[in-house]
């Protein structure tokens, strides 16, 4: 009989949800969320959602935004399309909120734009692919550099040293699939050849048999574009397999984890990133270095080392609420507008610049080019 | 028409929630999302509760008819209904090619097989970048219209899809009460039997793994119009599983149950959001306790729990009359 | 091209040496209660999380954490059998298979809400300078678990075939009513397979991490791996469940490595289905055949 | 008229002779047992019958038409219908739909036209209905009409076996163990019920185990021993056969020592 007492407590609280009144105080500033909290790519929605929380907290705690509350309201779509839809409708059409950052993947975010766009509510994405402001839509923005940008960082430097024969191993999910598309299309334009393309899946344990591939290749560097613990393994691999090639990650990778993970293999890595993981590197004159300090310590004092991706979210919020500030009302197309008009703002991830043309904002000298030495990371330029 | 008696039930609940609930984001976001869940564990009931050919691999059907509709629609502007039609077509012959092997396995290398085949579906879709658009997915997928009555609306989009649900539910209703459905049934309950008494229960089980996966198909292909974007993730094996899961929460061979145990999975994480990072956990402990102390399902379970209520109220008014019904 | 055949096969028994362990605890459970145990992988997980969680915030030398952890496992898959599978008993195999994936999930939930959503690793049992064979290379680690998976392959062979209670619980799987009538304790050796399996899990689980990493998600994909070398091998022959691990990693390493990386895991299911459509019931199943 | 002709059928399995050499004749409108000791090889001898195992020899003719390389819808199809020595029923249908299921050779309708309801649909399952309560009633099954097939006792399924295999309106009713497990009384039911089978113009095969019921209702008797014929004739015939009474008494004799 108890379980009947439990699923029908349950039914009552699912009607109660149902009609419950949705009216909010319009007195504060709703700001709408969906991240991958869980799932493959918790890396990225857990560092973000600390943020956006230890931040929003920070605000309303010091007396608000602009003397306005903030609401955050946020949702885990465990990196799933479907799921992120649904929460995004739910933000806007339940919650009410006022403007959305969110969507840690590619995926997602590609999968709310066109929701987005009809329901006319500014959209903020946390995700990599160029495909997002590529051609630019609306009401979505991009915070992090694009996964084109880092593929021509990456092949800069390779022909700063000489490398025109690349080999590619890519993992299979979005972040990869995308990555792999961009380096192959942007290879001739550097005068690079692909001379092996390989993939693994994002779980897999194992990535020799693709390495002793490339090995029988006249390849000059290994170019990988992946996340999680493929990156690591593959790091490993080509240590075990003697290949003593230059190995080139992403910026999926620019995490402590990934040196923690991939160990010793991991020493003269290079992989393109936004300047917070060098922040105490860079020289005192450069204008991002006061807030890639503060970022990074309070940060670092709540949850552990430090991420970019967790960098986006606070990008993410603080364009958002200069915008509403500078808009003086939550009113959605003028919130829109005054995001589309950013400028110089100093954010982790560079200094943006938006125009209705780039809803990114970012140039190329936004990315370093690191190298892990000694288990950290050090701007080779 | 008694055994259409829970269709009337399910129909007049599809038509007042809107009315009840008008403007909900309840009614018309996550009962869309139900509704869809529902035509598919229906299809996949007729499969699994009723044939008792259990399969792990339904979401490729529901892919392959999504992809067709997304791919023949943004990359070649068919017309989406020529699409749906299209892609029913392809998961047709799909599913008929692939029946006959693999529905000669029993038990769970059944289950292995057409879960290998989910997979399969599932990594092509990832591979196939150049059409299907990898796993970023696909999008700019045209809505439906019906006679210039365009489906661009939350709401219009729970008539439509509560209207296929109502009819994808009429017509498994009218199988199972059919000569084909008994057969069905017979062959779950004993395929030498079923063959005995004439039943072809190669071609039978061939036929309700085509229907069942035509009515995925038309699902997956609504998906597609409906969510405007596709992408692989909503169709791998884990949402086979789920599917599964809503056809036995719901409980097995009951094509109401079918629908609850879809309405059930798909409202529950939505009200567990609130509970962050304990969700997984509880949902994981409400699944296996339902599972546990019902296993019959919810709908059968109920249904028996009542029962009992009744006859023990009945006995303890009644007195020694009753006693035979014990 | 000799050579990279070579690291191919030795990549893909090292893989499949893993399979082969999460394939031999799914055969266990199979043949003790019938029933195929999703949460399988998830016991990999445990063993592999909590040795993790052990040695490094607890700061306990590596061999007792790893004994710890091996007893939470067991002590989890017994837990598992007696309030989650026991209750159940006569429910039809499909409520099992649900119950066991609410369950693995339900696992994943506290793995979860104790050891948050981070990747780990183990240190090396070894070191990690490779070891050359002609012109492929293995790790020490590697070495560490083929041994150890083929040591574990042998005890369950002869726990199963030259001790009372490993033919008990073999008893238990082909008559329930007789070996309790015969004065065997079911329920107690229904407790002693799931333990067993768990302790497998757990060893694959802690063998591997120094070279897969692992984080609360870990289980899923091993769990189905190893569902899918169990059922290659023949479903309820431990043996067979080995050699299905063994032949899936090798398959899986040698697509990628000759044939195409994207698709190897699509290769691995195709030539599964094969298999299945030639053989039934597995490469070393028995035939199963109703009495009418 | 011979309703069915064996000839020369052998079957092994792996290397362990089942039936060897087997002939014998079914005249129409008889009741026709076979008889022999456990592991004689009759229940092979149905599956072949009943198209379930291919023989490895000989031929099966019913009606003139060779059965051997049809499936067994196919021989069901030609008019034989079978019950069987494991209960073999639908525990998850009515009683009711159990034997509807037996009318499936008599209908017609497809999946298609069932789910979309077309009219002749209507029509039949009123005629398979009554078909059903026709057959439930000749068994005497009437009142468990409404029931679960998964609720009603032993005995009772036994005969609802039989009312599903004859709702198909066979020729050829193959019937194994139908006493087996059953009480006195429902034995005395089961061979008025044969006999009310045979008189309705069926063929009926038999295989059991009980001797005053074989004796009393067959017509004809076929005593076969590892899987060959060892006798032939009217019951008063085999009861008086020497080889038959050798090989029964004989191994009796033996356990005995």
């Amino acid at each position: 009989m108890s379980i009947i007492k439990t699923i029908s407590s349950l039914a009552v609280s699912a009607i109660l949800t149902l009609t419950g009144s949705q009216l909010m105080a319009s007195e504060t500033i709703k700001i709408g969320s969906f991240l991958a909290i869980t799932g493959g790519a918790s890396f990225l929605g857990d560092p973000e959602l600390k943020t956006l929380q230890m931040y929003v907290e920070e605000i309303n705690a010091a007396g608000g935004h602009a003397g306005k509350q903030i609401e955050l309201v946020h949702y885990d779509t465990g990196g799933r399309a479907k799921d992120a839809v649904k929460f995004a409708k739910r933000l806007i059409q339940k919650d009410k909120v006022d403007l959305i950052v969110g969507g840690s993947t590619s995926g997602t975010s590609l999968a709310v734009m066109p929701l987005v766009a009809e329901s006319e509510i500014p959209f903020i994405s946390l995700a990599g692919s160029v495909k997002i402001i590529y051609p630019v839509q609306k009401w979505t923005f991009k915070m992090p550099h694009t996964d084109a940008m880092a593929a021509a960082k990456i092949y800069g430097d390779m022909r700063k040293r000489g490398i025109s024969k690349v080999a590619l191993i890519s993992g299979s999910g979005g972040f990869g699939k995308s990555g792999r598309t961009q380096s192959i299309n942007l290879a001739k334009q550097f005068g690079i050849t692909i001379v092996a393309d390989e993939s693994y899946g994002a779980k897999d344990t194992d990535m020799t048999a693709q390495l002793t591939k490339i090995r029988d290749t006249d390849a000059q560097a290994i170019l990988n574009f992946g996340f999680g613990t493929g990156p690591a393994i593959v790091t490993k691999n080509v240590r075990q397999l003697g290949i003593d090639l230059p190995l080139y990650q992403s910026h999926g990778v620019a995490s402590k984890k990934f040196i923690e993970l991939a160990g010793e293999a991991a020493e003269g890595v290079r992989l393109p990133a936004a300047a917070l993981l060098v922040a105490d590197q860079l020289p005192d004159s450069d204008p991002q270095k006061a807030v890639l300090l503060a970022y990074k310590s309070k940060f670092e004092a709540a949850h552990g080392p430090v991420s970019t991706f967790g960098g986006h979210a606070y990008d993410g919020l603080f364009i958002a609420l200069d915008a509403i500030e500078r808009a003086g009302t939550t009113d959605k197309a003028k919130v829109r507008d005054e995001i589309e008009n950013t400028k110089g703002f100093i954010g982790t991830a560079g200094v943006f610049n938006m125009s209705p043309q780039d809803h990114l904002g970012l140039g190329m000298d936004a990315f370093k080019m690191l190298e892990i030495k000694n288990g950290n990371w050090v701007i080779v330029e | 028409m008694r055994y259409l008696r829970g269709f009337f039930i399910l129909t007049a609940i599809v038509v007042a929630m809107p009315f009840l609930f008008p403007d909900n984001y309840y009614v018309t976001v996550v009962a869309v999302a139900a509704g869809l869940n529902a035509i598919l564990a229906v299809s996949l009931n007729l499969l699994m509760g009723y044939a008792g050919q259990i399969s792990l691999g339904h979401a490729a059907f529901f892919g392959i008819g999504a992809y067709s509709s997304a791919i023949l629609t943004t990359r070649f502007g068919w017309n989406p209904w020529l699409a749906i039609v299209a892609g029913m077509a392809l998961t047709c012959s799909v599913a008929f090619l692939v029946a006959r092997p693999i529905l000669r396995l029993k038990g769970h290398y059944l289950a292995m097989a057409t879960l290998g085949l989910g997979i399969i579906v599932n990594i092509l879709l990832v591979q196939g970048e150049r059409w299907t658009g990898g796993p970023d997915g696909l999008g700019d997928i045209p809505t439906l219209s019906i006679f210039g009555w365009i489906v661009d609306s939350d709401l219009r989009w729970y008539i439509v899809i509560g209207s296929v649900l109502l009819l994808v539910v009429v017509l498994a209703q009218n199988i199972i009460n059919s000569r084909s459905g008994r057969a069905l049934r017979a062959l779950h309950g004993s395929e030498v039997a079923a063959e005995m008494m004439g039943i072809n229960t190669t071609a039978t089980k061939t036929a309700v793994f085509v229907l069942a996966a035509l009515i995925a198909s038309l699902a997956g292909s609504l998906f597609s119009h409906q969510q405007t974007f596709v992408s692989p993730e909503s169709f791998s094996f884990f949402f086979s599983i789920e599917l599964v899961t809503m056809v036995v929460l719901g409980g097995m061979a009951s094509t109401y149950g079918a629908v609850l145990g879809a309405v059930i999975l798909t409202f529950l994480p939505e009200l567990l959001v609130v509970f962050e990072e304990f969700e997984v956990m509880i949902f994981g402990a409400i699944l296996m306790l339902m599972m546990i102390f019902l296993p019959q399902g919810l709908l059968v379970g109920f249904n028996e729990q009542i029962r009992k209520w009744l006859l023990q109220r009945a006995r303890a008014s009644g007195g020694e009359q009753r006693r035979d019904i014990a | 091209m000799f050579d990279q055949i070579l690291q191919f096969l030795l990549t893909g028994v090292t893989v499949g040496a893993t399979y082969a362990l999460v394939a031999l605890g799914f055969a266990i459970i199979y043949n003790a209660s019938d029933v195929v145990n999703f949460a399988q992988g998830e016991f990999v997980m445990i063993g592999a999380m909590s040795a993790i969680a052990l040695s490094a915030s607890n700061g306990l030398p590596l061999w007792l954490a790893i004994i710890i952890s091996i007893l939470i496992t067991v002590g989890v898959g017994m837990a598992l059998q007696r309030f989650a599978i026991a209750p159940a008993r006569g429910a039809s195999v499909v409520t099992t298979i649900i119950i066991t994936i609410g369950a693995s999930i339900f696992l994943r939930g506290i793995a979860l809400l104790l050891w948050g959503k981070d990747i780990f690793a183990l240190p090396h049992f070894s070191g990690e300078t490779p070891i050359h064979i002609g012109e492929a290379t293995l790790l020490p680690q590697n070495i560490w678990v083929m041994g150890g998976g083929a040591l574990m392959v042998i005890g369950v062979h002869y726990f199963f075939n030259h001790t009372t209670q490993g033919k008990a619980v073999l008893a238990c799987s082909c008559n329930r009513t007789a070996a309790h009538l015969v004065g065997i304790n079911v329920s107690r050796m229904m407790l002693i397979a799931y333990g067993l399996s768990a302790m497998l899990g757990a060893s694959a689980g802690i063998l591997v991490a120094p070279i897969t990493f692992t984080s609360y998600e870990t289980g899923v994909m091993l769990g189905l791996k190893g569902f899918s070398a169990a059922i290659l091998g023949g479903m309820g022959n431990p043996m067979g469940a080995v050699a299905g691990g063994l032949l899936l990693g090798l398959i899986e390493s040698l697509a990628a490595g000759l044939i195409s990386s994207g698709y190897k895991d699509a290769i691995g299911f195709v030539i599964l289905l094969l298999v299945l459509f030639f053989r039934p019931s597995g490469l070393f199943g028995k035939a199963s055949a109703d009495r009418v | 008229m011979t309703l069915l002709e064996v000839e020369g059928l052998s079957k092994s399995f792996g290397g362990v002779t089942a039936i060897a050499d087997l002939c014998f004749k079914v005249p129409e409108q008889q009741v026709y047992s076979v008889i022999g000791p456990n592991g004689a090889g009759k229940t092979t001898l149905f599956n072949m019958l009943s198209g379930i195992y291919t023989p490895n020899e000989g031929s099966i003719k019913f009606q003139n038409r060779e059965l051997i390389g049809r499936l067994p819808h196919q021989v069901a199809s030609l008019g034989v219908s079978r019950t069987f020595q494991n209960l073999q029923m639908f525990f998850n249908m009515s009683v009711l739909d159990n034997v509807k299921v037996g009318c499936h050779l008599r209908t017609r309708s497809r999946i298609w036209s069932a789910a979309l309801r077309l009219p002749g649909i209507f029509r039949e399952e009123r005629q398979a209905e009554a078909w059903s309560r026709e057959a439930l009633e000749f068994c005497r099954l009437e009142e468990f009409i409404g029931q679960e097939a998964s609720a009603l006792p032993y005995g009772v399924l036994k005969r609802l076996e039989i009312a599903r295999a004859l709702a198909a309106k066979p020729s050829l009713l193959l019937m194994d163990e139908p006493a087996a497990g059953l009480n006195d009384t429902e034995t005395v039911e089961m061979r008025q019920l044969i006999r009310r089978i045979c008189a309705s113009g069926v063929t009926v095969l038999l295989v059991e185990h009980n001797m005053g019921l074989v004796m009393d209702v067959s017509d004809r008797i076929l005593v076969i021993d590892y899987g060959s014929r060892l006798a032939e004739g009217t019951p008063t015939e085999i009861q008086r056969n020497p080889k038959v009474i050798q090989a029964y008494l004989g191994g009796e004799v033996q356990y005995a020592v």
